[in-house]
Parts: structure tokens; C-alpha cells; sequence
């Protein structure tokens, strides 16, 4: 055991199978065909059908066993391919589920597994009544949050109000009323907090595809595109700004996969790098698709170009939880040993 | 030194807040909003019966001889709530170009009617493979007996759905050195072989990529000389005056303003009472009054008849950037809600912050890129030898 | 009356003036000279003799009535040479003992400006009975301060400690012993408030100094340094910068001096701009002196070359009031109506 | 994939911290901070000693056989602590230039008093008129015999004073092309003729001018082909092995983060209470994991017999910007106190932010500028046309 930065032959045939479904399931043409709402059914039944769900969930609970690094690998590629299918939540809801083990957790996480329902979970508790921005809320069958130290899960009716976003999400405000208790106890804290750093985790690797694909099309136009006789790429002020991304996107890949693997080799840091590897991935996947989009000019403002995919998503998709300051706050929280409120 | 305006400025100001009362109807705002076009024909009409299409033009051509800085406030006002001006803004640069080199004719066909508000002059420039650097343009027009036959395309020709003409920057003579063998013509655009597809931008806004085949223009709607476009170009920018800025950042500051003092629904306080919150804005405030300032003075130098250095160049630099930059930070202040869709019936301040991350994209790129103005201060406001 | 951006022929007159006091009398040998104190006799001498105390009181407290502009197109010089002096508290302490006009304070501004006596101000309240990084703390004989709701005065004694500071500034941390009522009542938190706006714009009036003539040393290089056998300044990561550098400062300038022009002539908006300019300007300041020293190469980190010293000034000098931010944060509570609470 | 650095670096990682538990002695470090001069004979020998002058060269040639990555962690350890390294670095760089190129007798001269830690060879690169493009090196180096006559003068040859060597570029024919006509020589620092001027730098670091004025050295200590300097240069090049990164910042964030934790006398609550602060620490902390774990890949990358791209310049780039982002960000939070110098006895958290904002100007400059770096970076890693 030493410092090996390459995936292992199993991980890389994980990244070979998802890239190929989502080559094939998840071009940038089926990413805009699901616009607004952000969901394809389609994709979302393939993933499921590779076992995206049963694989997070740990074999004692009835699935696959992967871990953390394993579904980051994954989440990279669902970002790099702007996946749209709630793939991220229905993980960490059913590793949520597995993890608080009563009888109704047990229950929703078999409907998960086996009946092919689309468990979410809420990030953040409700307000005056109403949960808020619920990443997969529009399309969700059931939906967990914490409420007043309870574990609850809602089945979102008609009183679900869809949000046209920035990120092209399928989220919805969901009125909490009918909400029935999965759990209470300590148990609940450490689930939410639990599932909360796996999302955050999983995001920090979905936002690197983003960032990695905005690059490589803004480098490809700045070597194509010509200006005064000479590739624009020729200009500092373009190679510089790429120079930057490309070097932030890197160091953007080792943190989160850093912190996916301490989820199970180094327990100890995950919280603080998973709050790390969150924010510094967020930030480098808008540098890096905000610069790709300007060295279109005017192309980059077309919808009709796919880099403004990248660039709506790299915003929109991350702040379902809160911009990096407030995941850089939890981390050093972490770092200082104190509890995490800023959670 | 003196920063008030004074009192015609501000004259100007009050009028020009009427007249937006008046005529800037939620109508006007609703339409250009589902449509995309920043070009309303009554608007533009009350523009023109209000005398207000060229206000920096002598009374005795039409105008109301404001000075610049009156006309900026006029444009602040304008921008700030929202107007469409896009299409009187071009149309008035061409007909600015055609009072200065037009032929009798030429004026006499233009002039009139564009202070009527009867029609619309729109610029084609760019072309799809050329981008900011318009003097590659490749579109070519060829000249038969009285005639010239146009064959290219142009890009972001806004509003040439709309337009009755099409300033055309075109190669007359491929073998001469780039700039040397450019002619500017006055294409109208309600014939056949004009062919308009439109590009949806980002922030809503509709522009268009147009092609031309075989489009025929007669040789007296030809701007200048022969192979003499570049002269005309330069004249055009020339003319060029101080532009209002940052507008759209105004608005979205306002609206967020608003809701900084807002309590939310189930909440305790309102946001100002976060530190944090107020720094941001305060920052957003800052930013603001420079990029009115940079163009103030940018009004300022011309009206007091200095030749005009590089303070458009900064005014405009400096306004986009911003926008950018505080859209993002605003954007993310907001937390997950900032996220939703302007004009989604849930989103915070109106959307403002969503849609100004949107919009600000474009700022950075038209009228001349960021890395561009950059390049014009470098040199011709520092002395620094051409960036290579 | 109407917009009109430059200064009058009397405005020109006192820059002219007090730029050839400071090409005299504060030369960078000069500045050198002073460190690490921060404080040159002689030319706190001949800003005296010249009135800069004087000129900063009312007509009607028998000083010279120049105007918060005045002041700041003086302070422009004032950064722009480095002055190794305090004029900017001297000023704004003497404005204040001015307005709150108790028969203390008349006496302590006699001592101001006849006696030749140096009053300086605390810009914080004393915390466990220090007032720490006085401004001026290190050479005044008078110190005013703001604490539970009085105006109090210190004549600081061999008690205080001298501080050692990256602006090489003449600060110190003084225990507030021994010290005296000058005023109490709703005129002192007003005067403080005041005395506060009038420091915050005279330094941001300040900092446009070093930052334009960091700027100007930056230029110069980029046109004598060559590379690759070209001037550097050709160069768009050299060129590009400066040109960002110079935009701010531009707007910096005239931010400043209509927060300035406000204060008598538009004194509803005076804190807030006062505010607004203070935090503009320190960031332009720092961003024009650390590009034109970082595109110095190896020489920008010499001792021996200027550079330095403005680029040191540009952070040390502001931040004895607080980071642009807090001023930001002033400026909006004004915006909104709050009360300065952030003040 | 494995983010553990494995049991043998560990075991180097506890080895170097007992190592500098017992030799960098706050004796060493108060002389480094008084003399800015980042080399320290006792430590020197010390570490000879221990056998860790040259760690990564192979046993039988008198070092430790380390990995890439196991060097680095003990790097790691030296700059986490602040250890003078910077002598016995520049005088291995050219050991393992000569043990690649040296002649017997050169190997002879050199390498065993080196490993013995007897002497300190410095870098004679940068003149004060080429800067960073070494290439245009004018100091000349002109036959006499058997020895060769010196004069010019190089900048930053730092550690002049303690050397006994500079390891020089030379120009020997000013006609050929820039790179053609540059050769290599071991000279003599302890002879008439060598000038050294110290310069005082904005963190305190000593480093020098020198000059050389007839200056002779014999042709055996010519470091490769007359005029075949430049292939010299590659090989040391090609030698860089991965550099730690961050330590400066790290050692600023462990400070700062014990000041966060601290109630001030007079306060209420430590200033970790307050959120800004946490994340604005978080942020720093975020930067320095991607510092290291940069610098770690580049180590992996060689160790993995991989060919090395641009790893190495992300690595410096990166960390450079981080270290000066941050210092200036974290020394505005400190408010006023954050000015106090490093070495007050009032200063916060020892300095540490206000020391390392000074600190930081250095490392976007030595070791390849930040827009050297990204020149590399753009051109190697992104196969973007060579800028301009």
C-alpha cells in the first residue's frame, strides 16, 4: 500500500461502463431535450438498470457495496455528461435509509431498491411549513428530511410546486404536511450529517465532469478559432486563463477523489474533506466554464452552443446546498474540532 | 469640481422619468421579455414624437442639441428601467455616419424617416468567422452596371426582423490588404435573398445570423468611397458617445436591496442583519457608483471638447466586469433560492440576481470584448508597446 | 453649476502647493529614512508650517475652513509621497474637537494649533483597557478616544508600546490610565461618527496615491524591461494587468473625490460614499502596487527597490481602520437606514 | 487508487521529525530569522551525517535510495518546520548535474565532499539584465590557456557568501545563437575578483548580487562541451524532482487556526465563533490539500517511471497563488492587529499572516515565474499554440 493515483482495474472498468451508458444515454442533444425540468427518464431507467441504486447500498442492507470512491468515480462521469436523472440523491437517500435501519427505513430503501421508487432527500429542513429547492423534488416518489431531530419521509402529492432554476434541476418546494417519522434519536443527526457529507462528496465529483468538458471545449476552440492571422489560444490572456483552470480542475479531481476514498480508508477526515473537496470542485468547475464561455464570445452567449450547458450547471447544480463559503465553513468547523452548525 | 450634473441635466432627468412612466408600460416590458426583442415600435414612435430619437442632434436637424452628459443621464434612465433602445441605438449610429458622409440623397432617404421613427437601421458587422475582429469580414459584394450583389452572412445582426436596412461592412476587393478593400452599403432587407434565422442568447435576448444570397443593392445606397469602408468605420466610431453603464446592475442591486430588508416567511430577521450580507451589497454599491462615474466622465471630457482618451474604453471595461463579477457573488448570497428561474412565480427579488448572472455574460463580449478595451487601454492609455 | 471634473484654479494651486512641499520634503530616501517609525519630524514640521492642522478647523474655531475636498486633494499628494506623517488624524481630530466644542476640547485644539501640540484619535474603543493600534499612537501627545458613550483624552506616557507594522506606521497600543472626559452626551457618538466618515475618505483619497504611482513605476518597467527581445509591457499577462489596475484607480480617484465634494455639498450621502470610496480605493491601491511589484520580477522583492514601500503602505495604511469589507458593510447599513452598528 | 503515502514514507516522515525535534534548534532557527540567510552549517552537517544530503540518490552512490514521493514527504517535514534547505538544495542540484556529466576528476572533486556536507555549490543563472530568460545570459567566460577569464555579474545568488562554488553560465561565443554559444563552469567563489553584494529581500531572506572581474577558472572544472551549456541546463532540468508545496502555508494556517480558537483578552467568544472566519480559513485549508496533493502527483508521476507533462509547474503555479491569495486574505481578517510585523512581541498568531504576505511575493517569482508557469502549462498540457 502506497500513493497510487491511478484508478484500479476494476475502478477503471466502472468508469468505462458509466461513460458508455452516458455516451449513449446522456448526450449533450438528450441533455437538452430534458430541459426544463432536468429529468430523463430514460437515462434515470438505464442507471437503474446498471444498478445505480443497488450498488451504494451496503450488502448487509440487500446491495452492492460499493463505496464512496466507487460512486464518485461514477458521479464524475454523470457530471462530465450533465446526467439528467437524480442519480446523486436516490444514492445517498438509500444509504441514508440503510444506515438508520428501523422498520419504515427498511421499508422505504426495499421500494427503493426493488420497486424501482424514487427516494430523494432534502438538504436543508423546512421553513414555515414548506421544504425548499428539494434536489429531485419535482420527480420524486418520496422525499426524507429532518425535522426537530426526526427523520420524516413525505410522498409528495399535487401540492408540490415545481422551480424553473438555473441548473435546469428537477426540484420543487414541497409543503411538509402528511409527513410521516422514519426514525428519531441520535441516530437521526448522524444519518443527516452522514448523507449530507456523501452529497457533498458526490457533487464536489460530478462538478469536476463540467468543468474537465468545458475546458477541453474551450481549449479546442481557442486552438481552432483564429484572430489577427493567429489562434486565439496564441493570446495570453486566453492560454493564461486556461493555464488556471486547467491547473485548478486537477487539483479540483485529487481532492474530491482524496475525499471519497477517506470516506472508508480515513474516516477521520472525511467530513472536513468532503466539505473541502465541495467547495474548491464548485468554484474550479465555474472558473474553468465561465472561461471556456468567454473565449466564445459572442458563441458562447448562443443557446444553440453547448458550453452554456456547463456553465448553467456548475452554478445551478452545487447551490442546491449553499455556495463553497458555507462548505468551507463546515470544513474548517471540522478542522476546529467544533460541532457542525454551519451544517 | 462639481458632480452635480446641474440643473438641465437633471431637467432631462425628470422628463425622461415621465416619459418612461408614460411609456414604458407592463406591456412593453411583458412583450420584450416573451420575445426577446429590445425593439418596440410604439415605444419607439413616443420616442420620436417626444423629439427624443436624437437628442444630441442640433434642434436645427432634429434634435434637441443636449450635451453628452445629458444625454448620458437621459440613457441612465433608460437603462435603468429597462427601455428597449437597442434598435434606435443603431439606427441613429448609422444615420449619425450618413449626416456626416451620406449623399444628399442618401440623407434625404434616411434621415427623415429614422427621426420619425418610421424605421430601422441595423449594423452587420461581425461575421461568423471573424467575430470581434470585423475587418476579416469576408461577405462580398460585387458590382454589376448600377448595382452591387452582396453574398455572405452576418452575425448578431439584432433586431434585422424588425430592421428595414442593414449597415453592411462588405469586401469589394479580395486581393487588397485587409483593410483596403472594404465598402459599406446601406443593404435593404425586405427582399428576397435575405435570409434571417434567429439566435435565442443566453439572457433571453433574440439576435439573428443573416445570409445573404444574391441580394442586390443599388450603387447609390453605397456609404463612402469604393474600398473606402475602413474611413467610414473610423468615422462611425468617431461618433461614438459616452454610454450609460451599468444599469442592469442598478436594478439588480435595488431588487436585492428590497429583499435585504425583507423578513422571509418563517424567519427571524431580515437578511441585512448579517453582516456579511450587507458587505456584499455594500461592495455590488461601490462598484456601481464608479461605473456611473467612469461614464460620467466619459460625457464629461467630450462635452468640455478634450479629445476623448480611453475613459469610454475603462467606463465600459470596468461596468461588464463588475456585472460579472457580483452577479456571481450576489447569486450565490442567496443561497439555494437564488437558483430560481426569473420569472418563475417563486424566485427571490424578482429573479433579478439569476437573470443579471445571465445577462452579464453578454456585457463582457459586445461592443468590444473585455480582452480588447483591455488591449486599447494598455496601449493608447499607458504608452504600452501593441500586446502580442 | 453643472459636472465639472477638474479642479478649480484655487483646488490646483493647493495640490501644486503641497506637491512640491512632499518632492521636497519626502522623497523615498526620505521615507526610507523614517522607517521603521514611520515618522519624519521635518516634514511634519513643514506640514504645520504650512497650515495642514490649520486648515482642516472652521473659520469659526479659528482655523482656516478648507473643505473635506481640500483636505482630500491634499491627502492625494500626502499618499502619493508616502508622507511619514500624521496629518490625516491630526486633521480629522482637530475637525472634531471643533464640532464637539466643550470648553475641554477648545482647550486641547488650541494645543492642536498653536501649541504645535500633536492630537491624534483611536479609531476603535479600548478593549481590557488598551486601545491597540492607535493611528499616530506612537508620536502623539494626545490621544482622543469614544468609551461607553464619552470623549475622553490621553496623554499617553511611557506606558505605551510602540508597534512594530507592515505600513511602518507610527501606531501604538496605549492603556487608557489616566485619562480624561472631554464631552459626553448624543454629541459624541455623532462627532465619532463624523470624525470616522472624515478619516475613511481622506485615507481613501490617500490610497489613490501609492496605487497610481505603483502604477506609474509598473508602467515605466514594462516599457524599459525586456524579454524574449520585446518589452514585457507587450506581453498581455503584463499588459492586461496594469490596464485592470489603471481602470480602477481611475474610478477609485473620482469615487473618492465625490465622497469628498459630498460632504459639504451633498451631506445626506456623505457616510455612505465616504464608506463606499474607503473600500474601493484600498482595493485599488493594493491591486495597482502588487501587479506593477509582482511584474517587477525578483527586483520587485529587493528592500533596495521602491516598490515595496508603496505596495506595503497600500495594505498597512487602511488597515488601521479595518478591511474594505467592514467599510462596505458601513456604507450599506447607511444604504439601507440601519444604524451604523458596523461602524 | 491509493491516497496513503505508504509505511516506508511514513516511516521517513517520523524519521525526519525526530531528526528536526533535535537539530533545528530554536538557536538555528532565531539565526536563520536574524540573518535571513536560509543555510546552516551545523544543520548542514547534521543532516550529512544522517545521510540525507542526497536521500534520493542510490545507496552505493551515498544516499538513501528514496522514492520521488518519500523525498517529498521529507521535504514536506523541512519546509512544515522552516529548515534551512535552500544551501544544501542548489548544492545537490549540481552534484547530480556532475554525477550525470562531470568528467572522473569532477565527480572526484565534488561529490564526496558534498555528500560529506563540506561545501555549498550556488546557482550563477539570472544576470540583472535577462531576469527570468536565462537564455540571455551576457556574463563571458573567455579562453586563456587552460583556464578561462570571467567577467559580468549574476543577481540572486543567494548563499554566495557561505559557497564555495557558483555553478555558472557563461556566454563563450557572443556570434552563435542565443542558446549555442553559452557554457558551464564550476567557479571558485573564494578568490580575488568575486564581489558579493547582499541583497535584502521583503521577507527577510538574504540573498546577492556578485560580481566577477577576471575572474579564472581552470577547464577542468568546465561542466560539459565548450558552448554546449544549454544541454547542460536541460540535463539539471531534467533532474527536478518534485518540490514540496505549501509548507509557508500551512505553517500560516496551523497559527491562525490556534488565534481562531483563542477567546482575546476582553472578547467574548474565540473567533472561530464567527462564521466569515471559518470560512475564509476553510478556504485557505481547501488550498492547501490541493497544494500537497499537486505536489504529491508530480512525485507519483515519477516515481511511476511515467513521463512527467506539467505536473511539476501546477504544482508550483498553484501553491505560489494560494500562499499570496491567502495571505492577503487572512491578514485583512486579522483587522488592525494583523499588521503588526513577525517579531513583535504584540503580533498576532506570532505574525505568521503578516510574515507570510511578505513571503508569498517571493515564490510567484523564483523557480519560474507564475507566467512562466502557465506559458508551460498552456503550451505542454493543453497543446495550445505557443502564446504571444
Amino acid at each position: 500500500m502506497a500513493l497510487d493515483l491511478s484508478p484500479s482495474e476494476e475502478q477503471q472498468q466502472l468508469i468505462d461502463a458509466f461513460a458508455a451508458l452516458y455516451d449513449k444515454e446522456s448526450s449533450t442533444e438528450r441533455v437538452r431535450a430534458a430541459e426544463p425540468l432536468g429529468h430523463d427518464p430514460d437515462l434515470w431507467r438505464r442507471l437503474r438498470e446498471n444498478g445505480a441504486v443497488e450498488m451504494a447500498v451496503d450488502e448487509a442492507a440487500g446491495g452492492w457495496g460499493a463505496t464512496v470512491l466507487d460512486l464518485a468515480l461514477v458521479a464524475e462521469q454523470h457530471g462530465r455528461h450533465l446526467g439528467s436523472a437524480p442519480m446523486l440523491e436516490a444514492q445517498v437517500a438509500a444509504r441514508t435509509l440503510a444506515r438508520v435501519g428501523t422498520p419504515e427505513a427498511t421499508g422505504l430503501l426495499e421500494g427503493a431498491m426493488d420497486g424501482g421508487r424514487l427516494v430523494t432527500l432534502a438538504l436543508h429542513p423546512p421553513r414555515a411549513g414548506l421544504l425548499r429547492m428539494v434536489p429531485a423534488g419535482a420527480v420524486a416518489d418520496a422525499i426524507l428530511f429532518v425535522d426537530g431531530g426526526r427523520l420524516l419521509v413525505l410522498e409528495p402529492g399535487l401540492g408540490r410546486i415545481r422551480v424553473a432554476n438555473l441548473g435546469s434541476l428537477p426540484v420543487s418546494d414541497v409543503p411538509v404536511e402528511g409527513s410521516r417519522p422514519v426514525a428519531e434519536g441520535p441516530v437521526v443527526r448522524d444519518a443527516l450529517e452522514g448523507a449530507l457529507d456523501e452529497w457533498l462528496v458526490l457533487m464536489a465529483a460530478a462538478m469536476v465532469g463540467p468543468g474537465a468538458r468545458a475546458l477541453e471545449i474551450g481549449v479546442g476552440y481557442a486552438k481552432d478559432r483564429h484572430a489577427f492571422g493567429v489562434p486565439i489560444g496564441s493570446f495570453q490572456a486566453v492560454a493564461h486563463g486556461l493555464a488556471d483552470a486547467a491547473t485548478a480542475l486537477d487539483g479540483a479531481q485529487l481532492l474530491e477523489r482524496e475525499a471519497a476514498w477517506s470516506a472508508t480508508e480515513e474516516p477521520g477526515r472525511f467530513r472536513e474533506l468532503a466539505a473541502l473537496a465541495f467547495g474548491f470542485c464548485t468554484d474550479a468547475a465555474r472558473q474553468a466554464s465561465y472561461r471556456s464561455l468567454h473565449y466564445h464570445g459572442g458563441y458562447g452567449f448562443m443557446l444553440e452552443h453547448d458550453i452554456q450547458l456547463f456553465w448553467r450547471r456548475a452554478k445551478g447544480w452545487p447551490a442546491q446546498y449553499a455556495e463553497p463559503d458555507v462548505a468551507f465553513g463546515r470544513a474548517e468547523a471540522c478542522r476546529l474540532g467544533m460541532s457542525g452548525e454551519e451544517g | 469640481m462639481d458632480f452635480r450634473l446641474g440643473e438641465a441635466a437633471e431637467d432631462v432627468r425628470r422628463q425622461a422619468r415621465q416619459f418612461l412612466e408614460q411609456h414604458l408600460t407592463d406591456e412593453v416590458k411583458e412583450k420584450m421579455h416573451t420575445t426577446g426583442v429590445h425593439h418596440d415600435w410604439d415605444f419607439h414612435r413616443a420616442l420620436s414624437e417626444r423629439g427624443w430619437v436624437a437628442p444630441g442632434w442640433p434642434v436645427e436637424l432634429g434634435g434637441q442639441g443636449y450635451s453628452v452628459v445629458e444625454g448620458l443621464v437621459m440613457q441612465e434612465e433608460f437603462h435603468q428601467a429597462g427601455a428597449p433602445t437597442y434598435g434606435v441605438g443603431t439606427t441613429m449610429i448609422v444615420a449619425g455616419i450618413i449626416r456626416r458622409l451620406g449623399t444628399p440623397a442618401q440623407k434625404e432617404l434616411v434621415i427623415p424617416r429614422a427621426l420619425r421613427g418610421e424605421i430601422i437601421i441595423v449594423l452587420g458587422f461581425t461575421e461568423p468567422e471573424c467575430g470581434s475582429v470585423v475587418v476579416a469580414a469576408q461577405t462580398r459584394a460585387v458590382r454589376d452596371g448600377d448595382e452591387w450583389v452582396i453574398n455572405g452572412s452576418k452575425m448578431f445582426t439584432t433586431n434585422a426582423q424588425e430592421g428595414d436596412y442593414a449597415f453592411m461592412l462588405t469586401r469589394t476587393d479580395p486581393d487588397a490588404p485587409k483593410h483596403k478593400g472594404l465598402t459599406t452599403f446601406l443593404v435593404p432587407l425586405r427582399q428576397p435573398g435575405v435570409e434571417i434565422r434567429p439566435i435565442r442568447t443566453l439572457s433571453g435576448e433574440r439576435t439573428n445570423l443573416t445570409f445573404y444570397t444574391d441580394v442586390r443593392v443599388e450603387d447609390g445606397l453605397r456609404i463612402g468611397e469604393v474600398d473606402g469602408g475602413w474611413d467610414v468605420m473610423a468615422v462611425g466610431l468617431s461618433l461614438e458617445r459616452a454610454g450609460a453603464q451599468g444599469g442592469e446592475s442598478s436594478r439588480m442591486l435595488a431588487a436585492l436591496e428590497r429583499w435585504a430588508c425583507t423578513t422571509p416567511e418563517g424567519g427571524s430577521a431580515p437578511p441585512a442583519s448579517d453582516p456579511r450580507v450587507r458587505a456584499r451589497l455594500g461592495r455590488a454599491a461601490a462598484e456601481n457608483e464608479v461605473s456611473t462615474l467612469l461614464a460620467r466622465r466619459s460625457g464629461w471630457v467630450q462635452d468640455s471638447g478634450a479629445l476623448p482618451g480611453v475613459e469610454g474604453s475603462m467606463a465600459k471595461l470596468f461596468a461588464s466586469e463588475a456585472i460579472t463579477r457580483q452577479s456571481a457573488d450576489l447569486l450565490d448570497m442567496l443561497g439555494p433560492d437564488g437558483m430560481r428561474s426569473e420569472g418563475d412565480p417563486t424566485a427571490l427579488a424578482g429573479g433579478a440576481a439569476e437573470y443579471a448572472y445571465r445577462f452579464a455574460l453578454g456585457t463582457t463580449t459586445y461592443g468590444g470584448t473585455s480582452e480588447v478595451q483591455r488591449n486599447i487601454i494598455a496601449q493608447r492609455g499607458l504608452g504600452l508597446p501593441r500586446p502580442r
